[in-house]
């Protein structure tokens, strides 16, 4: 029992003894996550979340290189963290080109070399879509990017802890990641940058962060968030071949059990766990909700847009109608789903989407040979 | 976010499927939209005897579908010009914001299927919408209760 | 055992089952963290930190009106996350005013009066000192502002569950506030906005937080937050006297036994747990490290700034010379210190404050009538 | 942060005092900066055979000076002067960057008292660093090892 006079209580920014040992553990984490992305500690900077990892590479590098230049590339088919910054700084005066994709949502390298203006200052392009699965060629985008010395940026929040994720294999320059991706809390990510070399800060104040990124550290959130990633690298190979048989298992039932249905994102080249469909003549929510009455949660859209109405901008993107885009649904499978899930699904899903194009005027226009779709 | 009745109503859909040869039919929103309702109606003495919809559409839009079908079964033509979106509304104990035009869509789509009714019968269309019901698609200033 | 295919299990932005039940989670805790300050749900939005609901309501509103006027007012003693921010907006082409405070450290409604300008877009003011304890006269400025039609916002992070801080008693349109400031978990703070109205967002993307808050939402601390505001709040008339009388006996004891001593800070408008002195001839983080040595935490300058060798700006802006700004020392007293604590601090600190004025060529100096200081 | 010699060093530093009548006496550094360092020397046949500093700054500083004034303890006057801040660095098991400077501190001190014996005495002080050792106050490039 020794008195403690001070409101800063193990932290870490502090000289007294308790902040040192608060301070030590940040360190060591920062070091473990750094080895794993194969990159240095000081260039592992910490964040409350994949979005503001996000934000910060795209508006801190905006922010610092106005007189260089306001072209930055960028892809249609990026997260929202990604896509509504871009948006925001083109109102602030800044030129945004979004790429566009191929029908798996594909980025072409040629379209990325087209795309590149004396005044580029940034292409941040997402390796892996989370709605439609689809791998990005990052390794080559860096390759690209260095050739012309332009800073390049990869939101990496769905693939860190699935699939492996080298900051030198990439050629990125910064890397977004967010923890409960791989299992950790939510409400903590990394923003991963060359040399410790970002733009300008997102959250000024206090030294944290060798200067660049303000607030009291989340100690708990850092650790927790360490040990998922080091459990889920250690974990990859096994998970990621169980994961990938799974989502296979239920491609080909679907594909081969279910009319007038379509899997979105690209056949090989797609996040291990990823089974995206669209389901013709139904729409998505109604599916959604009936396989929740049923227990088996599954999502349409984005996660982060369900609470709009308007179809997936990635689903558009690759060149689905409306009406098809409406009807899509995204199976994620992790490790902790198991064949017996899968075959629960493949039991329940037929007669839902029987039953929903039953009730649908667009199946039965279409038997009258009505085709709306 | 959806309360028992369009949960129940969604779950189990009242009068779903089609009237051949109907009275009256008709269809609003369009599948860019998100949402198509169809509404079949079997008229005899200005009743509806008999009703049966098809819709394309989320939870929100089946259940006012059948929500607003159970209502005007056996009401005289007038009586089920008279109800509005609020009322079906009331009756599935609201609706989510961003879903409230779905209870708008059922009631274009029962005011699309008299219309037909009353055009093939020479009856008065006077008291009758033409809102097409998605409300991304037409810039006509509704006075619904939305 | 129900399968979930999906990456958002208890996402809350989701529509399906668990996501609605995460929501409705972080709603109840909205409200009553709402109810708390005096404000209503939709006014309250979840930050990762202090800093970031400081730079989100800064940033903000210059983003958001630099057609409108480019003049903002502060003071010279506000935290780093406020006045760092501040800097950046200066070199981004704003024109910020720092006014002073006199040698309590309070600012005057005159010079606030007099500072204000046709093109002031936002004043910030905050609430309570962090390391001098100086409460300044919020609701007088709050109407002042009012009178003027210009935005004001005020950093809380202080005083949130430690003395009564009601937005509309308060006259304020923003408030930050930090979790770790009254016992909850570090890394999560509150924006309050008037009328949900911030100027622009900080960080862009999904549409959690009314759309103006990107980041999938930290539910534990959101829940921890509230309930320890809830426990300060139920608590604080009777942990203000306690800490209060605590502090009072270390305060009269220090300028009744220690030479050479002055108290910074408000004698009375103060936290009521912080203690700062400034001992003369000797120097802070000496004195720090030594009271450590005995197992007492105390802090020199900021926390955040305790990695830097100048003298807390804090201390200068009250008018101490940079050699007495070095030798302060601030106590923070909690609910969780004893009167037996503060027994051991008194039986300690003027042997320690001896043994380095014997150390000190200035206090030898002092002796032989060379006065540095 | 600080290695266990620099807190011994800190806890129980080696001697502190004043020497009456010193032979050489330098102080470097000043208030403003958060550090002052005085060194008193008591000289005999060019061997240090007595010293005592008296220190306001902080952990590392008055640690440095400890350090620093063993290491001259019976020493001749030049082979004080060989001593390098780096040396008093190494024989400190390291300092955190921002801390660095408190060992050129001791450094300039030593050198400052020896300048002031040497002036006394009329020799040499060629080999004499005259920089005051607060960094932030002064604009001469360093060659010391930082
Ligand atoms: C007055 C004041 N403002 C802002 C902050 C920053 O809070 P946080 O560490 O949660 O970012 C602090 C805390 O250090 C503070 O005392
Ligand atoms: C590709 C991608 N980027 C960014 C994010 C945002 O991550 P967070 O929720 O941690 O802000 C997500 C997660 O929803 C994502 O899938």
């Amino acid at each position: 029992m020794l008195p403690y006079f001070t409101d800063i209580y193990g932290n870490p920014s502090s000289v007294h003894s308790i902040g040192r040992d608060a301070k030590r553990v940040i360190d060591t984490e920062r070091a473990k996550i750094a080895e794993i992305l194969g990159a240095k500690p000081r260039e592992i900077f910490f964040t409350a979340s994949g979005s503001e990892a996000d934000n910060w590479a795209i508006k801190g590098v905006a922010a610092a290189n106005r007189k260089k230049g306001n072209h930055i590339i960028t892809t249609s088919i990026e997260h929202h963290a990604v896509l509504h910054t871009c948006q925001y700084l083109e109102r602030q005066g800044f030129e945004v080109t979004y790429l566009p994709v191929d029908s798996y949502g594909k980025v072409s390298i040629e379209d990325v070399e087209k795309a590149v203006r004396k005044d580029t200052i940034l292409i941040s392009i997402m390796h892996a879509n989370n709605e439609i699965g689809t791998i990005q060629p990052i390794a080559e985008i860096g390759e690209l990017a260095k050739s012309k010395g332009i800073p390049f940026h990869t939101d990496a929040v769905q693939t860190t802890g699935t699939i492996p994720v080298n900051v030198k294999d990439l050629n990125v320059d910064m890397l977004s990641l967010s923890a409960h991706k791989f299992h950790g809390p939510k409400g903590i990510g990394v923003l991963y940058a060359r040399n410790g070399r970002i733009g300008d800060n997102l959250i000024h104040g206090g030294a944290q962060e060798a200067n660049k990124r303000a607030g009291t550290e989340n100690i708990p959130y850092i650790v927790g968030m360490s040990t998922a990633l080091q459990l889920a690298v250690e974990n990859m190979e096994e998970n990621r071949k169980k994961v990938q048989m799974l989502r296979d298992d239920i491609i080909s039932f679907v594909l081969n059990n279910i009319d007038h249905v379509r899997l979105n994102g690209h056949p090989t080249d797609r996040l291990p766990g990823n089974a995206n469909f669209s389901f013709n003549y139904i729409e998505g929510e109604s599916l959604l909700l009936m396989l929740d009455m049923k227990g088996i949660c599954a999502s349409s859209g984005s996660a982060c847009t369900s609470g709009s109405l308007d179809p997936s901008h990635v689903l558009l993107a690759i060149g689905l109608s409306h009406e098809v885009a409406h009807g899509s649904v995204r199976f994620s499978l992790s490790d902790e789903n198991t064949q017996e899930d899968v075959d629960y699904l493949k039991e329940a899903l037929p007669g839902i989407v029987k039953t929903l194009r039953n009730i649908s005027p667009l199946y039965n226009g279409r038997k009258e040979g009505n085709n709306h779709v | 976010m959806y309360s028992e009745v369009v949960m129940d109503h969604f779950a189990n859909p009242r009068n779903v499927g089609v009237i051949e040869n109907p009275d009256g039919v008709g269809q609003v929103g369009n599948a860019k939209c998100g949402d198509i309702m169809k509404i079949y109606l079997k008229i005899e003495n200005e009743t509806i005897v008999d009703v049966k919809f098809q819709t394309f559409g989320c939870a929100a839009a089946i259940a006012s579908s059948s929500m607003a079908t159970e209502m005007i079964k056996g009401k005289s033509v007038d009586e089920a010009l008279a109800i509005t979106n609020k009322a079906v509304l009331e009756a599935l104990q609201g609706l989510p914001p961003a879903k409230i035009h779905c209870s708008l869509l059922a009631e274009e789509a029962i005011h699309a299927a008299i219309m037909d009714y009353r055009l093939k019968t020479g009856g008065s269309v006077d008291n009758i919408r033409k809102c097409d019901g998605c409300c991304n698609a037409c810039d006509i200033e509704h006075d619904h209760v939305v």
